[in-house]
């Protein structure tokens, strides 16, 4: 249980960019890039847990009565998850435009930036 | 005057939000002063602030001062380097503003503010990553400045290669971002902190390095290397840079791409050079091979090149790898030159992309053996080119020649051999196409079915082909040269350079910094290299441009993401195994 | 390059990634240890603050920089997109047909529409007490307005959406935030600050100075740019057609 | 680990672990019913977990949930109608099976909190779930006839 | 509970990156982005839980769907011209 949570999220990183490097389909490409990104919030969230916290959101718990987790953490999380779906948008915007200008969606039958 | 370095960021994105929410009634005229008049604001508050950075200055947004030497806020960075990419970086969006003034095809319709603001939002972003002090602020300007690049790459989607070329360039860099989020990750699981000072400390503190440090090292450079094009991470620049529009590329090539060569300097110089990071022999061993045969390959792939602006990426590559090995050697000088060199490659590289631009716009192709003897008419814009290629050789007076200069004298050895073969190399290429587009010198090239890309097919950028080209077109460059022979040039400048690296980094060192002979002499070496190179190309094509040696290197660049993923991790890997003895060791 | 080799080289690079990762991982603190020097700084500073919810706190008040950030990566790749899915010069509107929707989904779409509105108000107002905020509740929002896509049809939708309206929108809310900041620099303390307004009273909805104020900035950003975005996506989808001949 | 817990594992261990199962694996039809359900099976899962670490503020989670799984589940069905009218799924069983687990969720949260705002959040976010999904699975199943156009 | 939570996630992504096809894979992912949030939820982060919800199981699939319906309904330039 010490390392779990690291090795899932490395697990989910190095999966996400199998599949990248794999893809048939940019669409699902773009798919797997999120997958990717899932990896980062795992390992942010994993690295600010506490055992036994709770979370630091006072609106329904005393301050001082339970031993709470890093928040510092879940702000960066909840930037990076963000910044995923905004990215996640663009690429789409650009898999759109690649399909209506090369007809396709297979990275393999785009070949003209070579050499 | 450190509570104005924030503003650098802020103001840009002022101008932009309010481009955008007035955009739909400003005309495009009024929308395009207002983006110059806030950009050069920008810049002219960098330029303020850089003059008053000695000593360096920090500000804590939010005004969360530390208590005990710790703070819970973000602290930015108002020092030389900092500051002076700030500044270059709103030099170059000004320069690129002014340049596509009345250039592009009418924008979007009812959205005239919208290139202008994404503009505003990529010196936003640049002028971002180059102040920040903490390491997860980096990564959100890093990725700010990416999610603008890319759009700004895929600007024309009536091209197939710029929508196919901003997309590969999207997934590699957004890749690269999230290995550097990991490397934050790990940092701070280590460390608890997110300042990069901090984290240095902490690191130190923690004793020798380990697999962790390792690890993070390999993450964080990973992402910066990806974004400064390193060999094997520089598949997405060629393809991207290549297909930009114009004004796009004189800022991806002339200063986003040195930014991750920043971002590396900075990050192992506060983080990783202490005696918990990476021991210095093996940071030394993996920026200086991999910067090496970034150089290498970059050269080589440059000469191959008959697509113009293709030929200026892949020089960009190599002079990347340049950059590289010169912060590689982890020596005050070094840093200096490269600097030096920094700026005066942004010049000339710049000026450089706007002359191929006006190529481009005038003849409807950046095809090398297609314009052959075409532009004979251009007189200024040749004699443009020609010095500007001269320049990337590293002729004196330019600035490129001094930091060159300066550079080869502290790596040394072989490395001074690579640097005057890479830029004459580089540097022949540009003048060969001269030779070839503006005087019609030599044979016309013969076609053959090769594995490259050409360079015909490609749209010009405005409504109709140019007939006249307008004052702006060629005054940016003109600019643009000027400067960079100025960063030479002018008497102390250097001086103040070096001043402003030094201090920020380096150890604290100060070195001096000026012409010798020998940096003069080896300038000229290159120059003259050069040159040769590509009289011999021009007048004897078959000897120079066998292609057949070249091929293999050429396949590998497929234009499949697929590849350049797979290469991505592979370069990760490489850079873990090249930095791995120290922490075994240790 | 075929794709035997490819999977060689991700194979070769995800090995030596993979027992980089594994060795770094071992070397981590234990999952769930008690050192986050930061974090209990950061949860010192935000009850000093009056601030309920620290997550809002960190993301408001003490790293507010990053989310000035973070909300201009929205804005940007907002406009990238509408620049990127613009109308080119090969292309035409084609209307597309009134959709035909069972009266339950229409009904249940009606019904929910100002539930999951108010809900999405509700999470960004009560940003900085309860979990959510601007970003969270602005998503939400968007999403909740285009149950009338579901619920009605696309003319439906478009008629509660003056996309140019949204568009301002989000540029202003944008602005909004940079202009909070620069006040803070107009009083002379550092940009961001929030030591304008008082602190207010623990847990109640104007606690928090400037916190709250940002929050609204940011729902308002969000909502805007996900309405522009889908809309954008949904164009591309349903009208905007390719002639015929290409 | 106290009960709540407990339950909320074996929620989401059984339940959502077969709905992965259903959505990873076989034709379209099953995996969009498997998602449908893994919504509702995750709601309760929050439910039950809000509940276990005492936490009412966490009960904001499963009313977006509540809100947005359908709205998702029903644009599915929308913009996969053509592939789904021609094989519609029908899941009847497992429909109700989990209809049963979210109800008893619900009732059983109900019963722990006792009445006041929270129960009235509770309950509109369990109205919504239980109702959210039946729509969303019957607009699978094309029991509403095709939705055509756009 | 927390372990329960990273399996699933850990199953879910692969399963996500297994699915080929677009379509599937948008469905996948939803149920990712839900999964995702109820670990968030474990580890005690609603606030992120919250903002995945809204990402992964509606915004991201929305997308997904929408870029799959328009690259599909663009004529295949070699087969049926319209």
């Amino acid at each position: 249980m010490d390392v779990l949570p690291y090795l899932v999220a490395g697990w989910v990183f190095l999966a996400g960019c199998y599949g990248l490097a794999t893809s048939r389909n940019l669409i699902h490409a773009v798919g797997c890039l999120s997958v990717c990104q899932a990896g980062t919030y795992v390992l942010l969230l994993a690295v600010g847990y506490r055992d036994g916290g709770t979370a630091p959101v006072f609106s329904d718990l005393k301050p001082g009565t339970r031993p709470v987790v890093d928040p510092v953490v879940q702000a960066l999380a909840l930037t990076d998850v963000v910044v995923g779906a905004t990215v996640t948008a663009l690429l789409l915007a650009l898999v759109v435009q690649v399909a209506k200008r090369h007809g396709t969606v297979d990275p393999d039958e785009l070949g003209e930036l070579r050499g | 005057m450190h509570h104005l370095i924030p503003l650098l960021v802020a103001v840009p994105l002022l101008g932009a939000g309010l481009l955008v929410a007035g955009g739909r009634r400003l005309p495009r005229p009024a929308a395009e002063t207002v983006a110059c008049a806030v950009s050069g604001g920008t810049a002219a508050l960098a330029l303020v602030l850089l003059l008053n950075s000695s000593p360096p200055m920090v500000e804590w947004v939010g005004g969360w001062r530390p208590v005990d030497g710790f703070s819970v806020g973000i602290v930015v960075l108002g020092d030389g380097p900092g500051l002076g990419m700030a500044a270059l970086a709103s030099l170059l969006t000004l320069a690129a503003l002014v340049y596509s003034w009345h250039y592009f095809d009418e924008p979007p319709r009812r959205h005239a503010g919208s290139f202008p603001a994404l503009m505003l939002l990529f010196q936003a972003g640049m002028c971002g990553f180059a102040i920040a002090g903490d390491l997860f602020n980096a990564f959100v300007y890093f990725e700010l400045m990416s999610v603008v690049a890319y759009a700004l790459t895929g600007y024309r989607i009536d091209e197939p290669r710029a929508v196919q070329g901003a997309l590969t360039f999207a997934v590699v860099n957004s890749l690269g971002a999230y290995a550097l989020l990991m490397g934050i990750g790990l940092l701070y699981g280590r460390t608890g902190e997110l300042a990069m000072t901090r984290i240095g400390r902490a690191l130190d503190a923690h004793g020798a390095p380990d697999a962790l440090v390792l690890a993070a090292f390999v993450l964080v450079l990973t992402g910066l290397l990806v974004k400064s094009a390193a060999v094997p991470f520089h598949f997405w620049l060629p393809d991207a840079h290549a297909v930009a529009p114009t004004p796009v590329c004189m800022l991806l090539s002339g200063v986003m791409v040195e930014l991750g060569v920043y971002g590396v300097w900075r990050v192992y110089g506060t983080v990783f050079a202490g005696p918990g990071g990476v021991p210095a022999p093996d940071a030394q061993r993996a920026l200086l091979v991999l910067g090496a045969l970034t150089a290498a390959v970059g050269a080589v792939m440059c000469w191959y090149q008959r697509h113009i602006k293709r030929l200026l990426a892949y020089s960009t590559v190599a002079h990347t790898g340049l950059f590289l090995v010169g912060i590689g050697v982890l020596k005050p000088e070094a840093d200096d030159g490269t600097a030096l060199y920094v700026l005066g490659h942004a010049g000339v590289k710049a000026a450089l992309f706007a002359l191929a631009g006006i190529l481009l716009d005038r003849y409807g192709s950046l095809d090398e053996h297609v314009l052959h003897g075409r532009a004979r008419a251009l007189k200024g814009v040749a004699a443009m080119f020609a010095l500007a290629a001269l320049g990337l050789a590293g002729l004196p007076p330019f600035g490129t020649a001094l930091g060159k200069a300066v550079t080869e004298e502290a790596v040394g050895g072989p490395f001074t051999a690579l640097y005057v073969a890479v830029s004459a190399v580089t540097a022949g290429a540009v003048l060969r196409v001269a030779a070839r587009v503006f005087l019609g010198l030599g044979p016309k090239p013969r076609e053959s079915a090769a594995y490259e890309t050409t360079g015909s097919g490609e749209r010009p950028e405005t409504r109709q082909r140019l007939t006249r080209v307008p004052d702006t077109m060629t005054a940016v460059p003109a600019v643009l040269l000027a400067a960079a022979v100025a960063a030479g040039a002018a008497p102390g400048f250097a001086g103040v350079v070096a001043d402003a690296v030094n201090t920020a980094g380096s150890g604290g060192v100060r070195v001096a910094v000026h012409w010798t002979r020998a940096g003069v002499l080896l300038g000229l070496l290159s120059a003259l290299l050069a040159t040769g190179l590509a009289a011999l190309a021009v007048t004897r094509p078959a000897l120079l441009s066998a292609p057949d040696r070249a091929l293999p290197l050429r396949r590998l660049q497929s234009g499949h993401v697929g590849d350049y993923v797979a290469w991505l991790l592979v370069g990760a890997a490489v850079l873990g195994a090249l930095a791995l003895p120290g922490v075994l060791g240790g | 390059m075929n794709r035997r080799m490819r999977l060689c080289l991700v194979a070769l690079g995800g090995a030596g990634l993979a027992a980089l990762f594994t060795a770094a991982f071992l070397r981590l603190p234990a999952f769930g240890g008690d050192r986050h020097p930061y974090g209990d700084r950061a949860v010192r500073a935000a009850l000093h603050r009056h601030t309920a919810n620290t997550i809002a706190s960190v993301n408001f008040d003490l790293r507010a920089f990053d989310t000035l950030g973070e909300t201009s990566i929205l804005f940007a790749s907002v406009l990238g997109c509408v620049v990127l899915l613009r109308q080119a010069r090969d292309e035409h509107r084609a209307r597309p047909e009134p959709a035909d929707v069972a009266p339950p989904v229409r009904r249940y779409a009606l019904l929910v529409l100002p539930v999951a509105v108010l809900t999405g108000l509700y999470v960004v107002a009560h940003g900085q007490l309860s979990p959510g905020g601007g970003f969270q509740g602005g998503v939400v929002t968007a999403t909740a307005l285009h149950l009338l896509y579901l619920g009605a049809d696309y003319h439906a939708l478009e008629r509660v959406r003056p996309l140019g309206a949204y568009e301002a929108g989000d540029a202003l809310a944008v602005s909004a935030y940079v202009v909070t900041g620069l006040a803070a620099v107009l009083a002379g303390t550092a940009f961001l600050a929030n030591t304008l307004l008082p602190y207010g009273t623990f847990n109640t909805l104007s606690s928090g100075g400037t916190v709250p104020l940002l929050n609204a900035a940011v729902g308002m950003e969000v909502a805007c740019a996900v309405v522009v975005l889908l809309a954008r996506f949904l164009d591309q989808a349903v009208e905007i057609e390719e002639d015929s001949g290409k | 680990m106290n009960g709540w817990l407990l339950a909320a594992a074996v929620v989401l261990t059984g339940g959502l672990g077969a709905a992965l199962w259903g959505v990873a694996t076989g034709p379209l039809r099953r995996r969009a019913v498997a998602q449908n359900l893994a919504t509702v099976l995750a709601g309760s899962g929050l439910l039950l977990l809000a509940q276990g670490y005492d936490r009412p503020s966490y009960l904001d989670l499963a009313l977006v949930l509540a809100l947005l799984g359908p709205v998702g589940t029903l644009v599915f069905a929308r913009l996969l109608a053509d592939d789904l009218a021609a094989d519609p799924p029908r899941a009847r069983a497992a429909t109700w099976a989990t209809v049963g687990v979210a109800a008893a969720t619900v009732a059983a949260v109900c019963a722990a909190t006792g009445p006041g705002r929270a129960m009235g959040k509770l309950l509109v976010t369990g109205a919504l779930l239980i109702g959210g999904n039946l729509i969303a699975s019957r607009a699978l199943s094309g029991g509403f006839g095709g939705v055509r156009g756009g | 509970m927390i372990a329960v939570a990273l399996l699933l996630v850990a199953a879910s992504a692969t399963a996500a990156v297994a699915t080929r096809d677009p379509a599937r894979q948008a469905l996948v992912l939803s149920v990712l982005g839900v999964v995702l949030a109820v670990l968030f939820t474990t580890l005690q982060a609603p606030d992120v839980g919250l903002s995945q919800l809204a990402v992964g199981a509606a915004l991201t699939p929305l997308l997904l769907l929408l870029t799959v319906r328009k690259v599909r309904r663009r004529p295949r330039r070699e087969e049926d011209p319209r």
